[in-house]
């Protein structure tokens, strides 16, 4: 691993929601360019540790910091405006509008004036070619004017992942992007998070079932079971640990 | 072979107009556990949420008890649970602001429920009837839970998840009543937890990309490294590793 | 000295009539997410009801108020039981259709009472204790504020004891927790809309034949304008909290009447601004459990 | 048939039929169109003018409150709130402080802005339900203080008349109905202009993608805040253009103006239009409003009095009929009447998608 600064760092997070203690003092780092694989069984605490990161919900107590900054009392848009994007477990569009409306969308945030009343947008426009480039990117170029609600599963996730490109993120959140992916549309998808990450030289953590998809793509692996971490490590060295082990696959005595 | 007691036939659900589940089909046996397995995602609650009608659904499910045939596709839940299906949902929703005793009560169908059978099964439960359910653990929580459905004489258990963020003692625990259930009463089991499957599946169904992929009894998909590989997303090696820890 | 307990035990009077309307709008809400606009209307009928009867049976032996009152609850449960069988039912789950159809139903009923007892209040009287006063600690005080503060208490306690002891009762607690989950376990949970209906419908009925002997008079527009109090009582107790409307309808009325007498007749006012403090500091209300 | 439709579907197509209607209305008051039944005279005689400018303005409203409901998916109980401000407020400032009519428009129209942007920026810090009833209490305080009459400048149950010292000639008297006619029209062509650059610009895509997700929204990095505020805002000060149009048109305000009554009665036109669809507002508005006017006349009828109580009862008033109208299109008619046109026209709008706007609310 590097010894740069962490772009984004967890520290001695816990979140409490009435007596159950759904996270217990989750420490964990990534570098730059790192892609961290986050793994465990289901209930474990993974997608609460992406909610608190992305400040959907609030910690108990623990910090957490975005290019050493502290961030842990920023709202959701102030985080993604500092370039920290995510996606979500289950698809979450705008249904109603096409692909290509969905990634403008977002493209508009990054180019400025996404709330202006006196522009409007058109064919010609920057947010639209860069909305244009960004489905092109993910292999959606001609989806641009199916409504988002209508594309298939593997499609609507390689939609998220053009809009977050588009909002040109520092570092990605992926809740289980192949949730959902029928098994010929993995290959498709794997390549996609592969270029985002290794084309840009993106910061990517993301938390999935596929264990060979995990295996195959990511730097490190980190493990977590009742609401901790259980290790941090490169693949061969998690796959190598019985506690891990035994935590994922649980022991019956 | 006897009839299947549920018939699943292209069954499809969407929650709030999503697909969640498409065209899935398949047969759940008069007798013993059948382990409904597929990675995250693929649709094994809203299976099983879908054959409850808790969710919007299309496609066939028939129910075979005592001789007849009842299309489920065609009743609203509470008709369904009538029937004499008890459901252990995923995450336990107990009733947080009810005590233990009023969970129970209100689970209670027939004018002669096995309270015996419960208290014996859980006694941690008769110990707290009074206390209200949210302070429970996490552990209480599920066994309230599968006490709710076992609380009835039913002929179709539809449980889901049950070990689920659970620790090790008290997987344990939950895993030895649902045997005991699953003495006298078919069960169909959704698990992420293979020991657990292992311990008590005796069928096993697939699912994958909302479709049936693979149906057998269970001993043959779990002895099977690149089937568990290839269907549940889990290392082989580990799998072996961890059946014979 | 006298000024405050009058003020004081007049407003807990006027906050038992938001508590009759309250309970009900909090009980629908709390278990189906629907706010009943037709709430008024529910209490308004059983204004008219209560009216005709007194009317017919001489208004001022207590006999023929308490058969009114009876009756006000009556027609109130049927009009309301009846609403969510023939217009709410039809529309599970879709909440905002929900409130649409309750909001067509306040305006054309409100016409149709005007239809039927045309648009100028009617003037009633009942019996005449109700009409006279009581010292207390040198105050006089309308005893009509008796009867409603003991009307509002037994209302509280009988919803209390029927939620607390009867099979419906759980039924409904389980229910504004987790609905689809009480029909998981086999239970028609839309009998228990029904009932709540019924219920609310009851309380506001009572209500109604009570706003009438407050007031002095009954309109097709009293229980529209108690409504929107209501309203304001609901959400400030938070949403579903049987408890926490108690509270509030004493609150907002005890606050409502000494800003009236002591701050120039802006009791109205100072009631918005509570309510609008209230969600700013607590969207919840002051008793609700959801952010 | 699909070359029809996608020849009807061109923005240059569009607009041009938008223009032949807009023309086609400004003649029609050297017209003499007389529809009986519908209009109570040829569309030459003041009343029918009059009738049809206030089903416009009455459009024009409704516009304005798709704006918050149907594009914004905020429910307000309180946008009679910023109409009453346009109708009160141009009276107060014609009569109480003796202005000429064109800075009376601009105090009153900051006058809207300001209350729309105060109650806004407040009512929006909640959501769902608590918003409706916020919106909904700073109306009811609008209303108390209109009957409350504070400096008898509101006027009280009396309500208030419009002073014509500093208003032009052309727009007094029956004889200039004409002329307040092509105002409302006017005002209806401005409502329908800035609804539609609204919707279409930067601004109105983002308000649109928070009806639908407001989560998503805030992940790419935009606080939905801001952008509810400038549709609520804008939303509110047409409300009040309309309140001054009105003002003009039927030379009194009324406390009914200010009522919760009113609002629930732009819910039941937008509703009855079609939520989200822009023309199904301006047709509810000018459907409830002829539907309004005609069954009181209507209810007054021979044909009606000498019905049995039990017909002539509801049969005499309107409002009841509109009501249980209003129901029955909630109960079997989703998507209003334009959905229903849409659907049968089969055009790019989908008739589904009011729907997801109303399950989005909850």
């Amino acid at each position: 691993m590097t010894d740069n600064q962490p772009v984004l760092a967890a520290e001695h997070l816990s979140l409490q929601i009435g007596g159950a203690r759904i996270l217990d003092d989750v420490s964990l780092s990534v570098s730059a360019g790192e892609m961290l694989g986050v793994i465990g069984p289901n209930g474990a605490g993974k997608t609460t540790l992406f909610n608190l990161i992305s400040g959907v919900i609030a910690p108990t107590s623990g910090t957490i910091r975005l290019d050493g900054r502290d961030v842990t009392n920023e709202q959701i848009h102030a985080r993604a405006r500092a370039g920290l994007g995510r996606t979500f477990q289950t698809s979450s569009l705008f249904n109603g509008l096409s692909a290509l409306e969905n990634v403008r969308l977002a493209a508009q945030v990054e180019l400025g004036g996404s709330l202006s009343i006196l522009r409007f947008p058109h064919r010609g426009d920057r947010a639209t070619s860069v909305a244009l480039e960004r489905l092109d990117e993910v292999g959606l170029a001609h989806h641009a004017d199916t409504d988002a609600g209508v594309l298939s599963h593997g499609d609507k996730r390689k939609l998220e992942i053009a809009m977050l490109l588009a909002t040109d993120p520092k570092v990605i959140l992926l809740d289980e992007p192949m949730a959902g992916v029928a098994s010929g549309d993995v290959p498709g998808l794997v390549e996609v998070i592969r270029g985002l990450h290794k084309g840009a030289g993106r910061t990517v953590l993301m938390v999935e079932h596929h264990i060979e998809v995990i295996l195959g793509l990511v730097d490190t692996v980190a493990v977590m079971h009742h609401g901790q971490v259980l290790a941090h490590d490169t693949p061969d060295a998690v796959m190598a640990n019985p506690a891990v082990q035994n935590a994922y696959l649980g022991d019956v005595a | 072979m006897s009839d299947p007691i549920l018939s699943v036939r292209g069954l499809s659900a969407r929650i709030a107009g999503q697909q969640v589940v498409e065209d899935v089909t398949f047969d759940v046996p008069a007798t013993g556990v059948t382990a409904l397995l597929g990675r995250n995602g693929v649709g094994k609650t809203s299976t099983i949420k879908g054959v409850l009608g808790l969710i919007e659904r299309r496609g066939e499910v028939t129910f075979r008890a005592g001789g007849s045939a009842v299309r489920l596709d065609r009743l609203r839940t509470h008709r369904i649970v009538q029937l004499g299906i008890g459901y252990v949902p995923e995450d336990r929703e107990v009733f947080s602001k009810l005590t233990v005793a009023e969970n129970l009560r209100l689970a209670e169908r027939s004018s002669d429920p096995r309270r015996e059978f419960v208290a014996e099964l859980f006694p941690d439960l008769v110990a707290r009837s009074n206390q209200l359910a949210g302070t429970l653990s996490g552990g209480q929580q599920q066994m309230l839970s599968l006490g709710r459905a076992l609380i009835n004489t039913n002929t179709l258990l539809l449980v889901d998840e049950p070990t689920k963020g659970l620790a090790p003692i008290i997987v344990s625990e939950v895993a030895a009543a649902l045997a005991e259930a699953a003495k006298t009463v078919p069960v169909l089991l959704v698990e992420q937890n293979l020991q657990v499957v292992r311990q008590l599946a005796t069928d096993s169904i697939v699912i994958e990309g909302g479709r049936v992929v693979h149906t057998g009894p269970a001993a043959q998909l779990l002895d099977d490294e690149d089937m568990i590989r290839r269907f549940l997303g889990v290392h082989g090696e580990t799998t072996g590793a961890g059946a014979t820890a | 000295m006298s000024t405050v307990i009058l003020l004081l035990i007049t407003g807990l009077g006027l906050g038992a009539l938001y508590f009759l309307v309250a309970s009900g709008l909090s009980l629908i809400y709390g278990l189906m997410g629907v706010l009943n606009f037709a709430h008024g209307s529910f209490l308004t009928l059983g204004a008219f009801a209560g009216w005709e009867l007194a009317r017919r049976t001489g208004a001022d032996n207590w006999l023929s108020f308490v058969a009114s009152v009876l009756l006000g609850a009556v027609v109130g449960a049927v009009f309301a039981a009846l609403t969510e069988l023939l217009l709410i039912r039809r529309l599970y789950e879709r909440h905002i259709e929900q409130v649409l159809v309750t909001v067509g139903l306040a305006l054309s009923s409100v016409a149709l009472f005007d239809g039927i007892w045309g648009t100028d209040p009617v003037y009633v009287s009942g019996p005449s204790w109700m009409g006279g006063t009581t010292d207390v600690f040198g105050a006089s005080i309308p005893n009509n504020r008796f009867v409603l503060i003991l009307a509002a208490v037994l209302v509280l306690l009988g919803i209390v004891l029927f939620l607390k002891y009867t099979r419906f009762g759980l039924i409904i607690r389980a229910g504004v927790e987790n609905r689809s989950m009480v029909t998981a376990l086999g239970i028609d949970v839309r009998r228990a809309f029904t009932v709540v209906f019924a219920i609310g419908g009851a309380a506001a009925g009572i209500g109604g034949v009570l706003a009438a002997s407050y007031y002095g008079y009954v309109s097709s527009s009293i229980g529209g304008s108690l409504l929107i109090f209501a309203f304001i009582v609901t959400v400030i107790g938070g949403l579903g909290s049987l408890s926490g409307a108690a509270i509030a309808a004493a609150l907002v009325a005890v606050l409502q009447q000494f800003a009236n007498f002591y701050l120039g007749g802006t009791g109205d006012f100072v009631v918005v601004l509570l309510l609008a403090v209230v969600l700013l500091v607590r969207p919840s209300g002051l008793l609700g459990s959801k952010a | 048939m699909t070359r029809v439709r996608s020849f009807l579907s061109q923005p240059l197509v569009k607009w041009g039929l938008a223009g032949i209607l807009v023309a086609f209305l400004a003649i029609v008051p050297m017209l003499a169109i007389d529809i009986p039944g519908v209009f109570p005279g040829p569309t030459y005689t003041p009343g029918t003018l009059q009738l049809l400018a206030f089903s416009m303005l009455i459009a024009s409203l409704a516009l304005s409150y798709h704006l918050i409901f149907g594009v914004a998916g905020l429910l307000s109980f309180g946008h009679a709130l910023y109409f009453a401000i346009g109708a009160y407020g141009l009276g107060i400032t014609l009569r109480h402080f003796g202005l000429e009519l064109l800075p009376a428009i601009v105090v009153t129209f900051v006058a809207g802005l300001f209350v729309a942007a105060a109650v806004g920026a407040l009512s929006l810090r909640v959501t769902g339900i608590s918003f409706a009833m916020v919106t909904l209490a700073f109306a009811q305080a609008g209303s108390v203080l209109v009957r409350k009459n504070p400096g008898k400048l509101t006027g009280g149950d009396e309500g208030l008349a419009l002073d014509t010292t500093h208003v032009p000639d052309f727009f007094i008297g029956v004889l200039q109905t004409k002329n307040l006619y092509w105002l409302c029209l006017g005002v209806l062509v401005l409502v329908f202009l800035v609804t539609s650059w609204f919707e279409r610009s930067r601004a109105g895509h983002v308000v649109a993608a928070t009806r639908e997700n407001e989560l998503r929204v805030r992940v790419i990095g935009i606080r939905p805040y801001f952008v509810k505020l400038l549709t609520f805002v804008i939303g509110g000060v047409l409300a009040t253009l309309v309140g001054m149009a009105y003002l003009l048109l039927q030379s009194s305000a009324t406390q009914k103006l200010v009522s919760a009554d009113f609002t629930l009665t732009l819910l039941v036109i937008v509703v009855l239009g079609g939520v989200g669809y822009r023309w199904g507002a301006v047709i509810g508005g000018i459907v409830y409003t002829f539907l309004d006017q005609r069954l009181t006349a209507f209810a007054s009828s021979d044909a009606v009095s000498g019905l049995p109580d039990i017909l002539r009862v509801p049969l005499s008033q309107p409002l009841f009929i509109l009501g249980t109208l209003f129901i029955l299109v909630v109960l079997f008619l989703p998507g209003g009447i334009a959905g229903v046109g849409a659907r049968l026209s089969r055009s790019r709008m989908r008739a589904d998608e009011p729907r997801t706007v109303l399950e989005e609310l909850t």
